[in-house]
């Protein structure tokens, strides 16, 4: 759509006058959910999302009998935006959660032999939850960094007799053996643009997610939008993201 | 969390060191939600509620409207990991029970009747919970939707009574709440001295329960206070200033 | 509103001639259902509803090991009023399904102890299903009586080998250590009235259920309704229902 | 009530004392359901079913109605507690599949296409079930659609027949139901010798199955005549003195 | 409907010059589906449905604690009308899969003794799936040749210790017992036909669908259709059903 | 076929015996359902899928009519007996996400702007999973389109290419894709040179990644050349023809 925010983007220029590559303020505060074995909340400029990971026991896979497994969850809460309703997760509720389970799972962050109670019979389950509190665009960005945060404040409980969970009582923090972060590279006419807010947002032709680790190696991909890419496109998308993912890193320390 | 044998009163105070009649400490914020038209956060204790308030807004599809009065839906909902054990997403039994009476105990304090076809969207995410989250999401609510211009005949405040271990107390917390002999929610509009919402299991005397009313009413007359002093202090600020004030420390301290 | 019905109660006057607080004639047949652990039919006037208990096996909560529970659901089938329809119980099925089950519950009347099997791994799940057939006002009411004659009919049955139940045949019946009662005091401009007809709650602006027990203590409240009502109405409504409780408790002998 | 090894046929008898081709005690009574247009409650010995009829009336939302005729809606429910296992709330196969079947039992009967844009609504719901349970729903659905004034070429009458150990029999009940060999569901418009529903499971030559369906024509006959006896007598009573009978002495002997 | 197809139908003729009882060409193909342990495609004419078995372990009924079973599921996939849509199976899905089933279980086909694996804990479960791929009428017909040919073609996996299912490893193929088959015979006017397609059928005024055994005995019935049928009908059709199944079976060896 | 220690790779060749950039035997069939307005039916080794395409056809009901562009709508679902384990019908989030991202890779390529208020609805069943599905559905979902007349800028090919015990590959079967050390999934425009699906896991280098690509786009033109061949084959051939032998032979070799 040929709106002011697209007028402006294809001459290298933001509403809010910031670089093409640059962020919005980006706050994080871990250790915010008392319940929780791990949370935290992540705020892009106003965008802002509470990550909480829960702990529970269950049973292993049969392929991976001395695993134990994450699931991630996300709710674009009614109140995140006006357009939203409450009721099952929709299909960008459901990609969001899936992408920022993969930056997660295939980046190898967490080592699931490491979760296994009893082989082939108890393992722990890590739920980790999004919840969406303001959508003011760029989420899939900020839910991993909030996912990330809330993962390093994670402790494992106690368990009593290997059967209840001593809620509150813990025997150790989550071993992370990585430290992936995510950057969605946008495209808009020729132009790339990173963290977008949700003006600028409807504007967007293309957008290619990335998740890199520690050692520059690319961890999940996904392509957005409705538009097509060059190939050269997908290396540059690809350069930038490696390159700043260096800098949200730091944030995750 | 749940039920349990050990004292919840020891040398005359509760297990969290409070006099009988004495209430957590509460803090109360206005503008938690950047999209909505109103919104508050408010915690006593460890049990904290976020809402956002969108409305008075056109009804849609157009068969929803009322023709001679505005309408009002209310959801709480409580954020997966805001308890012990992970809430599962979606409706509960409870959580209809509570959207519904507390909808009703803003009913009687909005004047909805002027503004036909229109409705009030009120969404509560109770984010931790430690006992009394109904009352805590309501005093949230009510500032929220002053702050979203709701034409009110007065604020709504609520609070929680109830009877552990023989011993009349105000503002039960998780532990009070699962053990308790006698628990009552109460919303009052505090200067009409009116009741909106009552709630009660246990089992008490008549006259346990009206000293307990009594309590609530003191209660519920204070956190009013509390309530339009943070309404106040509100307006006075530079909400743009304050917003990026928050990104940077973090949101929820 | 300000119909017919109104009229004549802010005039202590009613459809059909009867006192302010007069109920209908009220029916109870227990033993009506074959299948059924308890069952038994109420009539209030022409609102009838069916309660039938099913006693089932299952595995006690962590917090409860050596104790049994309790489920009351309410289905509104679409029989009974013009205005419903098939499909997932609504708010005032789920509400009215909680409030029967809290003043079963919070009244103590079952000792769930005595429904444990073997403590930590089975107790008997007693599931209380609410079916209203005819929607003539007043449900909450008749519903409490149903459930409460029903759980008076209810016998536990055999086990065979701790494993399989043995239907029809018959262990011991159902103690119920006390015999609570439920009234709806309703109230419509200053007067206050009992059972009213499907007509006259529409005229309402406020309801109080108040569950009581035979000892004259209170077990559970519940305001409905959309106007707000003061201290000294509660009080007022309190002693109508320890009152009239009385009289009801005689009907469950 | 489910398989068992045990004779069904002891000394030329069926376990309930009847003989092969003898009815179970029958019941059928007018006005169960006071707020339905047309309503009826049949009881085949402990197998009961009671039926209310809502319309011919305007079918909303409009997209639904039909231009040329009238549609008819049927549900055929169990109540939770009407069998030896709670039937959980909700939609099951089974119900989806005998709610069609017995609504195609219907339309030959009712003159549907004299009522454009309308619907008639049948709702059964079987409180007991001792086998037989569709047909007894049928037979009352036939009787409160009459008394609803839905006009129809003629009553349907149902019954079942089918095959135990050897020996064709009438009336099954559910012992006989569950280790039948063979198990016919039959309605028909008995004046008019028409067929209008027929099931069958289990194995039956050609011959056994003709025999079992000229049983079925003789019963449903003598079904018709006590359909149109009780609708008969129920017209000559007065209805308000009835209802006041009934609610004193319980509705359900 | 008076169609072209009704026209046609009642002078003994049809749209693509068949006679009144000559099925299309039918095609079967046997294990199509690599991961299934049974699999049949069968087209009639254009009407295509692809059956899957998949061998599932789960615990066996209290009262028939050394059997397996059974599940027919069918799914009128989106694809195969542009009249369906995607979603739970509708009326006529459920009503489909219930007919395959009991033509399968009626009939005694499988010796459901022969799928128990640990008597009271382990039995086998076989999920018969119906995809349902081009609809051009005569489903029922359709669908039972394409399970019974998928049954003809299972095998029974190898269990590794009495746990894990050694998928793609065989213990032996599973036994059939009978070898029934489902005819529906189609009326209009007074003409039988069978095998309409879907043009045909919207003509059609009653159908009974009858599954017959190699030894002639009847192990199903299922009247559909809007219309009224005599005695005479049904003995008329039950002759032509066994007559057809016999030419039908030929194509299950 | 889920986790593996063996080694996929013995003297040089994969498990099936494929050179690492060999692609597993390809089949492409155009008008695999009748009903459809395109349909295709496409097998990589033993993945296989097939799909529907009806459209571009009136959108209903209105309210989801765009007035500006028609709306393309894509299901991508799994058959219950595709998978070594059954899958339970009903929508997955794996399914959720994957119908979005097929959806978005066909966007760019129709012309969709040119059809305001309709819809072009594609539906994908796969009916055997051997690794690579959501590739092989868009390719077949590609042809189905054409052959639909829904105007295409291009045809989309897709392909998957990855990595298994350090080695680089192409088209991944099943045990590869669940052992794979990084999974690819890309669908191109090939001869415009464009990206238009992107899906990455696993961990890869910057490099590894940029070679992939080269091979998943010197496919993409190879299985490009195929689907134009086996469209323009299927317009040579007399339709009704082909159908008959279909049916003769089986449809599914």
């Amino acid at each position: 759509m040929k709106t002011y925010a697209y007028d402006l983007l294809i001459n290298d220029k933001r509403i809010d006058g910031r670089a093409m590559e640059e962020y919005r303020k980006i706050g994080i505060k871990r250790g915010i959910i008392h319940n929780a074995e791990g949370s935290a909340v992540c705020t892009i400029g106003s965008t802002k999302i509470i990550a909480g990971v829960k702990m529970e026991t269950g049973t292993p896979f049969a392929d991976t009998p001395d695993e134990g497994n994450l699931v991630v969850n996300a709710e674009f809460t009614p109140m995140s935006s006006p357009d939203f309703e409450a009721g099952p997760p929709g299909e960008d509720a459901t990609e969001l959660a899936r992408i920022v389970d993969r930056g997660i799972r295939e980046s190898e962050t967490v080592d699931f032999k490491k979760l296994c109670i009893k082989p082939g019979e108890k393992v722990w389950m890590m739920n980790v939850d999004l919840h969406i509190i303001n959508h003011d665009g760029n989420l899939i960005d900020c839910a991993f960094l909030a996912a990330m945060s809330a993962l390093a404040d994670t402790k494992i409980p106690k368990l009593q007799d290997e059967k209840t969970i001593m809620r509150g009582v813990y025997e150790s923090k989550l071993e992370l053996r990585h430290n992936p972060a995510e950057v969605t590279v946008c495209k808009v006419a020729e132009k790339f643009v990173l963290d977008p807010d949700k003006e600028e947002e409807e504007a967007l032709e293309a957008k290619l997610t990335i998740a890199v680790r520690e050692d520059d190696t690319i961890c999940a991909l996904q392509k957005q939008g409705s538009k097509d890419v060059s190939m050269d496109d997908i290396k540059h998308m690809v350069e930038i993201a490696i390159a700043k993912t260096k800098e949200l890193r730091k944030l995750l320390k | 969390m749940g039920k349990t044998n050990d004292n919840l009163i020891v040398d005359g105070k509760r297990l969290d060191g409070r006099a009988f009649y004495e209430m957590r400490p509460i803090t109360m914020r206005i503008n938690a939600v950047e999209n909505a038209d109103g919104s508050a956060q408010v915690a006593f204790g460890n049990t904290e509620a976020i809402v956002a308030v969108y409305g008075p807004r056109k009804l849609f599809p157009r068969f929803l409207q009322e023709n001679d009065r505005g309408i009002m839906r209310y959801r709480y909902n409580m954020a997966p990991f805001s308890c012990t054990d992970r809430i599962r997403p979606g409706n509960s039994r409870r959580g209809i029970e509570i959207s519904k009476t507390s909808r009703l105990a803003f009913e009687p304090a909005a004047f909805l009747d002027d503004f036909p076809t229109t409705v009030v969207d009120v969404f509560t995410e109770i984010l931790q919970a430690d006992g009394s989250t109904r009352v805590t999401g309501i005093n949230a609510a009510s500032m929220a939707m002053a702050v979203a211009g709701v034409p009110m005949r007065d604020l709504v405040a609520a609070c929680s009574v109830g009877k552990i271990q023989g011993q009349l107390i105000v503002d039960l917390n998780g532990i009070e709440d699962n053990n308790s002999e006698a628990d009552v929610a109460v919303a009052m509009m505090p200067t009409k001295d009116r009741l909106t919402l009552l709630q009660m299991d246990g089992v008490l005397t008549k006259d346990e329960l009206f000293t307990l009313l009594d309590k609530a009413r003191e209660n519920c007359m204070r956190i009013y206070d509390m309530q339009k002093a943070a309404i106040k202090n509100s307006f006075k600020q530079n909400p743009d200033a304050e917003a990026a004030v928050e990104a940077d420390k973090g949101e929820m301290q």
